[in-house]
């Protein structure tokens, strides 16, 4: 029942998001609101096993999203921005010590992993290769590795990135 | 305004036909899939841009289902790839 | 004035994709060609999108027409999908490249042919 | 021999094309009463604002319907392709 | 008018994927490069005022027609053999 | 034998917001661009990202061929008696004989350039809604048949 | 300097392809990829049919004041892509079978098998 009501929950609101600005109740018009109820409930009851698949409501509460915005907006964004512009050194210099390495990440969560994976994907000049499904461990394939990297046989996700901790972000957003 | 937004139109054009270059020249599948990536980033920014000097707001709907379903064939091509399909 | 920020961002972004494109040309083998696409060519339509998301805050405010305000709202959907499929797409090519047996060419560690497969 | 008339053939219908094709300017459609009666009217007579979906739903519906009965028999085909079965 | 430059870029995209899909042996990457085919008519029909098209090229065209093909594949052989 | 997890999260994320979306561009089908056929085709690609992300005996566990059957031919059904709805009344097949009338989907249309309004149309809405279900059913039955083929000796 | 017709070459060319893959082709599946690309051909050209020069889409919603493009042949149009997507799925399913039956996809295999 509670996967149910989450689903539909996010599905109407991903449809007024859609259709904001058709009227005068608020910002919506009478008919969207009463169509946009029926087909959320729709897909419900459609995806509700799917959206939910371990059942726990946690990602339903708003302090959680609202700081997953924040965290997409301020630390995402600038480690981004820091990642481009080395990038795009090295596209015009053209040197490059790329090399696979294993991180330890200790997130608990396949959402948390997930956020973690795309994160790395997006920033520091690293790409998420592969996981391994027992341990939870990432492979990152980075564009240059530091010397002091190559030896170690794993390292932690928090040596990945420079200005903020993000691992901790994403720990107090998904678990 | 609206003729620099359409020059930016033809250069993410340009652009489009130099990762085309790639999708050629690509010694393996892999390579090809990452080119096939880029057209497809490409189309979606050409797109927003497109709505905006064609003057027609409605039309930023197709940008979306692009960017939903674009991912779809670049699955399908991986999980081939892969061995895993 | 509001006009000439949009345009700022639009030139970013169209700089950055060039950038990326440029990259897949250069770069040696596929994990480095899938960073310079996935990185650069996110970021640069992200900046498009918000080149396009404030011209359609100044129209909005000089025409108080409520179009426009679809408009921006459908280009942030367009990107915030584009940012989500993207990464996981080009994680899913980088694992069918390494499954497939493409190894990374210059390359001075790699700790994922040390595991041995399982499956 | 057969390549060479292959080649030959793959000619001679890009020409026919060409010849087809060479007398109809671009940007400058025919102007036929059919389309204008379209756009004029498919507002007040079936209430919709996209002409294409009041074309495809109301003026010509049975192109439509003929096109959803094709559909339904190629599902058919497809499943009946990779059927199981029963005596092995 | 001045659409026209972007018109051409397009349609020698088209004919370039085209071509791609002619030349090449191997079925992945002919599929690949139908894959890019059916992205760059899908943008011109949107540059042709007909986002209904588009919509719909570029959800079967790209998507799933690409999925159908790669299917094919495996069922089948990937390599296309030399006529000899 | 599967994608690794990250693929399958995503998916699992992305399925009901890609059905939200789809829905949304059937039932809009008339005011913005889009329609049955269209929005069909993006509710099979939501089923087909199921498909791929996941195993095949798992997914075929979540998507039944019969299901997909039964829900193609009540689309056809559904728009065919929609269409015959217009005979009762005495005019001709395909007639479209609630636009305008002041019942479902039935406000006034002004001439001209307008803004959005859900409420009108008549039973091109209605239509829309039954070929989008027939779409999606018709083109995953299509789908999970080529799949089948490759997966199981017959 | 830019030709006037050239969309018209462009279909002119690619259905030139298409044809050619037909032909020369052996390979079931390439054979069905160029009867895909004919059919892309034609798509365009019969947009381009009805496109006006400086027009806008047949959409009242939110439109600006311009002369709009021809409607039908988008909608016929739409139902051809459709169409087109069914014939190709059906026709990738006979040439697994085809392969199942007689190990090959070749067309030339196949035929000296039949005689």
């Amino acid at each position: 029942m509670i996967r149910f009501l989450v689903t539909t929950i996010a599905a109407y609101a991903v449809y007024l998001l859609l259709t904001a600005g058709s009227g005068s109740i608020i910002l919506w018009s009478e008919s969207e609101l009463i169509i946009g109820l029926c087909l959320a409930i729709i897909v419900g009851i459609a995806s509700s096993r799917i959206f939910c698949r371990t059942g726990s409501p946690r990602m339903a509460n708003p302090i959680r999203l609202l700081l997953l915005a924040v965290y997409a907006v301020i630390p995402l964004f600038i480690e981004m921005a820091r990642a481009n512009i080395d990038v795009a050194v090295r596209v015009i210099t053209g040197n490059v010590r790329p090399g696979i390495v294993r991180v330890r990440t200790g997130m608990k969560t396949d959402l948390g992993q997930l956020i973690l994976a795309n994160s790395i994907t997006l920033t520091p000049g690293t790409l998420t290769v592969d996981i391994d499904d027992a341990s939870g461990d990432l492979f990152v394939h980075l564009i240059n590795v530091p010397d002091d990297i190559r030896t170690k046989k794993s390292i932690e996700a928090r040596e990945l990135f420079s200005f903020f901790n993000i691992p901790a972000w994403i720990r107090r957003i998904a678990e | 305004m609206i003729d620099l937004v359409f020059i930016a139109i033809v250069v993410l054009g340009l652009l489009i036909l130099f990762a085309g270059i790639r999708l050629a020249i690509g010694p393996s599948a892999p390579d090809r899939v990452v080119a096939l990536d880029t057209i497809n980033t490409l189309m979606v920014g050409a797109m927003i841009l497109l709505a905006v000097y064609l003057g027609q707001t409605i039309f930023v709907d197709v940008a979306i289902v692009y960017a939903l379903l674009s991912f779809l064939g670049t699955l399908a091509i991986a999980k081939y790839i892969g061995g895993e399909l | 004035m509001i006009t000439t920020a949009a345009m700022i961002c639009i030139g970013i972004g169209v700089l950055f994709n060039a950038l990326g494109v440029i990259g897949i040309l250069r770069f040696p083998d596929v994990y480095t060609r899938l960073h310079a696409e996935t990185k650069m060519t996110t970021f640069g339509t992200i900046f498009l999108a918000l080149g396009v998301v404030l011209y359609a805050g100044g129209m909005l405010m000089n025409t108080n027409d409520t179009q426009y305000l679809t408009l921006a709202i459908h280009t942030v959907i367009a990107v915030i999908a584009l940012a989500f499929t993207n990464a996981t797409g080009s994680h899913a090519i980088a694992r069918a490249a390494h499954r497939s047996g493409q190894l990374p060419d210059p390359s001075v560690v790699n700790r994922l042919s040390e595991v041995k497969r399982r499956d | 021999m057969r390549r060479n008339l292959s080649i030959i053939i793959v000619i001679l219908m890009v020409g026919m094309l060409g010849v087809i094709v060479s007398g109809i300017s671009f940007g400058e459609p025919v102007d036929h009463p059919m389309d204008r009666y379209f756009i004029e009217n498919s507002q007040l007579e079936s209430g919709a604002n996209n002409v294409v979906t009041a074309v495809l739903f109301d003026y010509r519906g049975f192109d439509t319907l003929g096109e959803a009965a094709v559909l339904f028999t190629a599902a058919l085909g497809t499943m009946l392709v990779f059927r199981r079965r029963r005596e092995e | 008018m001045i659409e026209m430059i972007l018109h051409t870029i397009l349609l020698l995209g088209m004919i370039g994927a085209a071509i791609l899909v002619f030349t090449f042996k191997d079925l992945v990457s002919a599929a690949i490069a139908f894959g890019a085919f059916s992205f760059i008519l899908a943008l011109e029909f949107y540059l042709l005022q007909a986002p209904d098209v588009a919509i719909a090229e570029a959800a079967i065209g790209a998507g799933l027609s690409t999925a159908a093909f790669m299917i094919a594949i495996r069922g089948t052989s990937r390599k296309e053999r030399d006529e000899a | 034998m599967q994608m690794s997890s990250i693929v399958r999260t995503t998916a699992d994320i992305l399925f009901p917001f890609i059905l939200i979306y789809g829905f949304y561009i059937v039932i809009h089908g008339h005011l913005t661009p889009g329609g049955g056929f269209q929005g069909g085709a993006v509710l099979a690609s939501g089923v087909l990202l199921l498909l791929f992300a996941y195993r095949y005996n798992e997914s075929t566990r979540i998507v039944k061929k019969t299901v997909m059957k039964t829900i193609e031919s009540g689309g056809l059904l559904l728009f065919i008696i929609t269409a015959l709805s217009a005979m009762l009344l005495g005019a001709g097949f395909f007639f479209n004989w609630a636009a305008s009338g002041g019942m479902i989907f039935g406000d006034l249309v002004a001439f001209g350039s307008t803004a959005a309004n859900l409420n009108t149309g008549g039973l091109i809405p209605i239509m829309n809604l039954a070929v989008g279900i027939e779409v999606v059913g018709a083109i995953s039955v299509i789908l999970l048949a080529l799949l089948s083929g490759i997966k199981e000796k017959i | 300097m830019i030709p006037e017709q050239i969309p018209y070459i462009a279909v002119i060319l690619i259905a030139g392809i298409g044809i050619a893959t037909l032909l020369l082709k052996k390979n079931i599946i390439k054979m069905i990829m160029g009867l895909a690309i004919i059919e892309g051909a034609a798509n365009l050209f019969l947009v381009s049919l009805g496109y006006r020069i400086g027009g806008i889409a047949p959409i009242f919603t939110n439109a600006p004041d311009a002369d709009m493009v021809l409607p039908t042949v988008q909608a016929m149009t739409l139902t051809n892509i459709v169409i087109g997507f069914a014939t190709t799925a059906l026709l990738l399913a006979f040439a697994m079978m085809i392969y199942r039956k007689y190990g090959s996809v070749e067309a030339n295999n196949v035929r000296r098998l039949r005689e």
